[in-house]
């Protein structure tokens, strides 16, 4: 039989989550194993990157890439991969959008290193901090340069799909691996490019179980400050800023389910151009006040509105994505 | 963003004479818009003399044909001017007339700039937005929906008499709804109508007995509208008949009711709170329908439980006490507010004294005190019912043109001001001080009766009245009412002691103006007054389609413009009714019921009522009937489920980045 | 460029009803304003949608103005307060985002309010231009090269 | 027990005193408690801020500089002299309509160690509380002896009601509040079309005939109308009418008799105090022929009854109120 199609995941500036994700697809995995030809996985087996750089390109047919672009590294990695694979799949809400790494952006990669390697929560007594270059006897080492912004994948390289989620949800790796499957053996046709798989066409609210009416919201409160929130009840209801309404389904209203808001990892519906803007008009238009005094004062409910916002998508938003971001070289 | 769109379109740039191309080098324009916007699909930009001229027109015609071009934009002057033009010019052509943008440069750029580099830059900006835009517009057709031949008038003054006369008279059904006992309205507690000094009750019950008996007019008095649904065509109305406590089948208006209830009462409506009615009552001898009604808050049976003098007497057995408020249900297809104004209460001018001072009478007051059926019979007399005054000083603006009060002027204070002094002086020879800040007597043969008043003899001083008091500081002040104004022409101050002073009160919207508009779906002007469609070129239609107001209602005006008002709008019912169906601009949002997730986020944002939610789907519905197009709802919904025609998210988006000039670099501007 | 005066470019949002025709009127009355303001006509300000805010910030323009009828004056009856309310998150949200809220503005103008108009957004193009051009990116820009930062870093670490 | 920071002002001690001791007598009736301001210092009057705004204005925000670190649980400060209260209200309002103002006059008063942050108190007159916070009802309940057959014009003056920044009165031109507390305590009350007029100020100083004049109006009016005094709500008013009545009948040749004393004064009596703790008796035009009319037993007469009678007369409008005010104006 002709040798199994090649498969790669590679993880840029992500936590991890997606591989374990990956993993929790249970049995499914055997397919994954009888149907493909596993040749490059950080995470699950040791490969080098010259390996990857001697495949022809093409080579690969579906690579999983997870983690958003934060140094020279992942941005290496990320067009190598490009190059080599038939179809690339932004994988997770970090490649998607940037997600919680892509919060990041709003501070200046000097102030993120300062915090990470001199505050009070960090052991450093002799404010040892990284540096791009170091000799050893063996030779000049380097490490990764952060870039200045961390960026999603389609801002590096051409993407054929996204797959949102932090992580994905198990059920959705899993149906997408059946779709590509069914399409190696010719039973299935592969979804328009640039597609978003393995999510539904709604948004939270359609999975949400939650009973909803009309809402006049006098009050935002964060969740542990309402004592008891009802169960049944839509949250946004109750005055705690559920991004629900705005979310892309295909996760089963996991976190509404479990008693918390939604937070929004699955982004934006299908067309929506700014997933933030879609959250602003959300937020506002259940406000129940007409003075601009009352409103500040309803608004103050939401301590942190840009992160409440853009959580997950503020490296992919209208405004970080636009040209000028990277303009500086 | 989305994909590429291969149109063909035509950009026309118009001089109009002068008045763009004197500031913005139009032919630039044009050589540009060709140039850098031939690879979005320009593929012909021309300029002319006048795009609007019948020779434009056809320009652009001839093109459509010859050239195929699928979308057209006229930068010239504003949309709310020549877009129906261009619209229909297209159409007329065979395209459809939503695929034609105006680009505004003149009212936008060549008016208000004056550099003619800068505005011809600018011009380029505003023809690239509205190419990008109209790239994006889809092909609409309007919508019909049928109408129901009924109207409703609410408010039973001269406008809405007039108004109901007309559609009745034309054939068609007319509910007449007032909210007092009988119709008439401010008008039938006049004596005098100015300039002509014709009685008004002569003129007016004619009006109001043909109103009450014309077979196509359905007079509901005593009643009042709760609730209005449906749209423009189809409106759904609930009338809430109040309890008259008097059967009107049974009910000859004999009066004798009237004359044998113990129950003296102030008539704070009709006599201006100068008379007394009884508890069961008509307001007035002519009052249409002439069924009293019975006042519950102070009949004796109703607050002590016996009495019932009324139903002893009654010949016919018409008093039934056990009468309830009745809701009535009706259909109509378009509806005519006639709701008319409050007089503005003098009382809160406390300088004038009027509330403290007995003599200081109101304009309201006045008429009833001139008025031959008036308490006093037309006497002309002091509060104290009998001496009659040597001398009257008529205060003008009280209320009006003042802005600790109303900033407006109510039009109609200086006639009535000038009609006030002719009768004074006609009844009781008193010298009349008529006291004024700018004498407005505008409109046909008002002029000339000022003349003649001044012939007679009144004494106009000009200047606003400071106050009016009983404090007398010299012998000749004692126990007159003294107004101190400073009289503007002499350049002094005056004390002037009179023995009655009369106020001009302005005229107010309703005190439930707000809660009226709320309920009809028509918004109010800052002042109060309903907002019309157009301040001029559509004073009666509002900004919902099939709704009307005229008269006061829409601002202060004397009665023959009221009159007029009433008119135009039922010409303008007739011309809807007679259409047998109406078209709806197709500016209009719906639901793609496959994204929306049913989260309700819109459902409270519609103040028309259009938006609806299915709970059995849990998904939100919007009746395009309903929809005024204003598209809240399509930039609320989180999902984007929503979209909205004429003005969708691809086609301000494109405009945006056309007014950035973006498209010219459109490839880039695009990330990976 | 630098050497004169910056020009700034702003979108103006437009209800059809009352803000429109207020310009149209500034524009019979030939009243005279600063041209920097390029004008997108929607039928209420409640059309509002944040993202052509953003839109528009991306794409180059420095500031937005937003104008609609006087609050209780809505053709609408009372669209304008929800564009109100999505205005006062949206500013919150820019602020966040490094952009100075003061680059979009909510200017109420009735139809009849031509000189309102007129001076209003003249006033505005001012307000912007002493903003200079918008630099959202701010955070980012400030590090221009990031090696220097590190080796500054370095140096102060025995 | 409603607990106010009390600015009393110079003439309390002074010109004033018996509007002084009769507060005191007032105050544990209602059980009021008035907590004077610390180490207070003149207002400047009527007169200062004419000649120099910023000194004027500062020595002003001094006194609401100290209430402000004084107010414990309130922050309501009440003046019973109506310049004091204008000239507090006033700095008020000014330092926070005009910031550069404000600046400066907190400049002026860091001198001192103090500072002032506009709008943080309540400037209120004290007849505004007994009216507004105590409430008419309570007043009632406290008159033992009713001042009924007591012809008196409510006078409020000039600097009362107008301007009227925080629109604390019924109405600015002709305010009601002393006719109804008057009333409250059975007097016969007068309608005073003068109510509001001014009474010279301190014209009796710089222009005496300007000033004779207005105090003649006044007192005539008063007289005209069969009163038997006049009640007043602040010490400069009194002053003037009471101790100028005398030259102005020489200027005029007039012999006008017609005593002014301070509403408290009558509320005293009404409460049951003797007029020497209340200190009647010290002023200068006597009133004690007044006085003779609730002195001795006079039969209870009703208040005059609405002006309409059963006779062919035509009736009033309704008065005035407050509240339509609030409803109209809204």
């Amino acid at each position: 039989m002709n040798p199994k199609p090649k498969f790669a995941m590679y993880w840029a500036a992500s936590c991890g989550g997606c591989e374990i994700a990956v993993l929790n697809i249970h049995e499914k995995i055997l397919d994954v194993d009888a149907n493909f030809e596993v040749v490059f996985w950080p995470v699950a087996m040791d490969a080098k990157y010259k390996d990857v750089e001697a495949m022809e390109d093409g080579s690969i047919l579906l690579t999983l890439f997870n983690g958003g672009i934060r140094n020279d590294e992942n941005e290496h990695i990320a067009k190598l991969l490009r190059q080599k694979s038939k179809i690339l799949v932004a994988f997770g809400s970090c490649a998607c959008e940037g997600c919680i790494p892509g919060l990041a952006n709003l501070s200046p990669v000097g102030e993120i290193v300062h915090t990470a390697f001199n505050t009070l929560t960090t052991d450093n007594p002799h404010e040892i901090y990284p540096r791009t270059t170091f000799d050893v006897p063996e030779g000049e080492l380097h490490i990764p340069k952060l870039s200045k912004v961390l960026r999603p994948l389609d801002q590096v390289v051409d993407v054929d799909y996204y797959m949102p989620g932090c992580p994905p949800e198990s059920h959705q790796i899993a149906a997408v691996i059946d779709l590509v499957i069914d399409v190696l053996h010719g039973k299935a046709n592969l979804p328009p490019k640039g597609a978003t798989i393995g999510v539904g066409n709604s948004t939270v609210c359609d999975e949400c179980p939650r009973t909803r009416n009309i809402k006049f919201i006098k009050e935002f409160k964060r969740i542990q400050d309402i004592a008891p929130v009802d169960p049944n009840l839509c949250l946004l209801e109750q005055g705690i800023p559920c991004n629900g309404p705005a979310t892309r389904s295909g996760c089963n209203s996991r976190c509404p389910n479990a008693g918390a808001q939604c937070i929004g990892c699955y982004g934006p519906a299908e067309g929506v151009m700014d997933y933030g803007a879609r959250l602003i008009t959300a937020f506002s238009s259940v406000i129940d006040a007409n003075t601009p005094a009352e409103i500040e004062h309803i608004l103050d409910g939401i301590p942190d509105p840009t992160g409440q916002v853009y959580r997950f998508n503020l490296a992919g938003s209208l405004l970080k994505a636009s040209q000028d971001a990277w303009k500086v070289k | 963003m989305s994909e590429k769109k291969n149109e063909r379109v035509g950009v026309y740039v118009c001089h109009c004479g002068s008045n763009i191309a004197g500031v913005v080098d139009v032919v630039d324009v044009a050589k540009w818009a060709q140039e850098k916007l031939g690879p979005q699909g320009v593929i012909i930009a021309r300029e002319y003399k006048f795009m609007c001229s019948s020779l434009g027109q056809e320009l652009i015609q001839k093109d459509i044909k010859e050239l195929g071009l699928t979308r057209i934009v006229v930068a010239a002057c504003s949309p709310h001017l020549h877009e129906k033009t261009f619209r229909t010019a297209a159409k007329n052509a065979g395209l459809n007339p939503y695929l034609v943008e105006l680009a505004s440069i003149r009212e936008q750029v060549s008016w208000v700039h004056t550099d003619k580099a800068v505005a011809t830059a600018k011009s380029k900006a505003v023809v690239s937005g509205a190419v990008s835009r109209v790239i994006e517009n889809v092909a609409l057709d309007e919508i019909k929906v049928p109408i129901n031949p009924n109207t409703l008038i609410v408010g039973g003054g001269i406008a809405g008499i007039q108004s109901a006369l007309e559609i009745a008279n034309a054939g068609f059904h007319v509910y007449l709804v007032e909210r007092e006992p009988s119709i008439g309205g401010h008008m039938a507690q006049f004596d005098k109508t100015f300039p002509t000094l014709d009685c008004s009750a002569c003129i007016l019950t004619p009006r109001m007995v043909e109103a009450g008996t014309h077979p196509n007019i359905t007079l509901l008095t005593w009643s009042e509208v709760v609730k209005v649904t449906g749209f423009v065509g189809n409106f759904n109305v609930t009338i809430k008949k109040k309890a008259r406590f008097v059967n009107e089948e049974l009910c000859t208006g004999c009066g004798i009711c009237q004359e044998k209830c113990p129950k003296k009462v102030i008539d704070e409506v009709y006599e201006a709170g100068l008379g007394y009615r009884k508890a069961v009552y008509t307001p007035f001898a002519q009052a249409v329908p002439n069924f009293p009604v019975m006042d519950k808050e102070n009949c004796t049976y109703f607050i002590k439980g016996t009495c019932k003098a009324c139903e002893k007497f009654c010949p016919t057995g018409a008093i039934d006490f056990k009468q309830e408020d009745q809701l009535i249900n009706i259909d109509v297809g378009n509806i005519v507010l006639a709701t008319g104004y409050d007089l503005f209460d003098a009382r809160r001018v406390s300088n004038y004294g009027y509330g403290r001072l007995p003599n200081v009478f109101t304009s309201l007051e006045f008429e009833r005190l001139s008025n031959a059926a008036g308490p006093t019979s037309g006497n002309i007399v002091l509060r104290d019912g009998k001496t009659a005054p040597k001398s009257v000083g008529i205060i003008h603006c009280v209320g009006s043109r003042d802005k600790n009060f109303n900033n407006y002027c109510s039009v109609i204070c200086c006639m009535q001001g000038l009609k006030f002094a002719h009768l004074v002086h006609e009844r009781t020879g008193a010298t009349v001080y008529n006291f004024y800040i700018d004498m407005r007597t505008a409109y046909k043969a008002y002029d000339e009766f000022y003349q003649r008043v001044l012939e007679e003899g009144t004494l106009f001083v000009r200047g606003k009245v400071a106050e009016v008091t009983n404090a007398a500081r010299y012998e000749s002040e004692k126990g007159k009412l003294v107004i101190q104004v400073e009289d503007t022409l002499v350049g002094k101050q005056r004390r002037i002691p009179v023995d009655m002073v009369i106020l001009s009160s302005g005229l107010q919207p309703r005190h439930d103006a707000k809660e009226v508009g709320k309920l009809f779906g028509i918004s109010c002007s800052m002042d109060g007054w309903f907002t019309e469609k157009h301040p001029k070129l559509d004073p009666v239609a509002t900004m919902t389609e099939g709704i009307y107001i005229v008269g006061c209602a829409q601002g202060p005006k004397d009665i023959p413009s009221s009159v007029a008002q009433g008119a135009a709008a039922s010409a303008r019912v007739l011309d809807k009714i007679l259409q047998k169906e109406v078209a709806l601009e197709p500016i209009k949002a719906s639901v793609d019921q496959e994204m929306c997730s049913g989260c309700r986020i819109c459902n409270g944002l519609c103040p028309f009522n259009a938006i609806t939610f299915l709970e059995d789907r849990m998904v939100t519905e919007i009746n395009p009937a309903l929809c005024q197009g204003c598209g809240t709802c399509v930039a609320a919904c989180p999902a984007g489920a929503i979209s909205g025609t004429g003005f969708s998210n691809e086609q301000i988006i494109a405009q945006i980045d056309g007014l950035l000039l973006r498209n010219l670099e459109i490839q880039e501007a695009v990330p990976a | 460029m630098t050497d004169k005066i910056f020009e700034p470019t702003i979108i103006g949002f437009t209800c059809n009803w009352c803000s429109y025709r207020a310009s149209d009127l500034a524009g019979t009355a030939r009243m005279k304003y600063a041209p920097n303001v390029r004008l997108i006509r929607m039928m209420c300000s409640g059309r509002l949608d944040p993202t052509f805010v953003l839109r528009a910030l991306s794409g180059g323009a420095d500031g937005v103005m937003i104008t609609g009828c006087h609050p209780g004056e809505c053709h609408y009856i009372e669209q304008n307060y929800k564009a109100l309310r999505r205005f006062l998150l949206l500013r919150r949200v820019l602020a966040g985002l490094g952009i100075e809220p003061e680059r979009v503005k909510l200017v109420w103008a009735s139809a009849a309010e031509g000189a309102r108009f007129a001076s209003e957004t003249t006033a505005f193009v001012e307000e912007i231009r002493k903003l200079g051009p918008l630099n959202w990116g701010k955070p980012v820009a400030q590090l221009e090269n990031l090696q220097e930062e590190i080796s500054k870093l370095e140096e102060v670490s025995a | 027990m409603n607990k106010y920071l009390f600015y009393p002002g110079c003439s309390m001690e002074s010109s004033g005193r018996a509007y002084g001791d009769s507060i005191r007598a007032i105050v544990e009736p209602l059980d009021l408690s008035f907590e004077e301001i610390d180490d207070w210092n003149c207002c400047g009057a009527t007169e200062y801020l004419g000649i120099n705004l910023i000194p004027a204005y500062s020595l002003i925000a001094r006194n609401l500089a100290l209430a402000a670190k004084q107010m414990n649980g309130t922050h309501t400060v009440v003046a019973p002299c109506s310049a004091c209260y204008l000239n507090l209200a006033k700095a008020d309002y000014y330092m926070q309509e005009r910031p550069s103002l404000g600046v400066k006059v907190n400049e002026a008063l860091a001198a001192g160690d103090l500072q002032y942050k506009p709008g943080t108190l309540d400037v209120r007159h004290l007849i505004d509380i007994l009216v507004y916070d105590v409430g008419l009802e309570k007043i009632r309940s406290k008159v033992v002896r009713p001042l009924h057959g007591l012809k008196v014009v409510p006078y409020m003056g000039c600097m009362l009601p107008r301007p009227d920044y925080q629109h604390r009165w019924s109405d600015h031109e002709h305010p009601t509040e002393l006719d109804d507390l008057l009333r409250a305590l059975g007097a016969d009350v007068i309608d005073y079309p003068l109510t509001s007029e001014c009474c010279g100020g301190h014209m009796t100083q710089i222009g005496p005939e300007t000033a004779f004049e207005l105090i003649r109006r006044l007192v005539a009016d008063a007289d005209e109308r069969g009163a038997h005094l006049m009640a007043t709500v602040c010490p400069m008013c009194q002053m003037n009418i009471d101790a100028y009545q005398n030259e102005m009948n020489h200027y005029f040749g007039t012999d006008y008799h017609m005593p002014v004393l301070f509403f408290t004064q009558l509320m005293g009596l009404a409460f049951g105090s003797q007029p020497e703790e209340l200190g009647i008796g010290v002023e200068l035009v006597s009133s004690r022929n007044a006085m003779a009319n609730i002195g001795v037993e006079v039969p209870v007469t009703q208040e005059p009854a609405a002006p309409r009678k059963k006779d062919e007369g035509l009736p009033m409008p309704r008065r005035w109120t407050k509240h339509e005010g609030k409803e109209a104006v809204k």
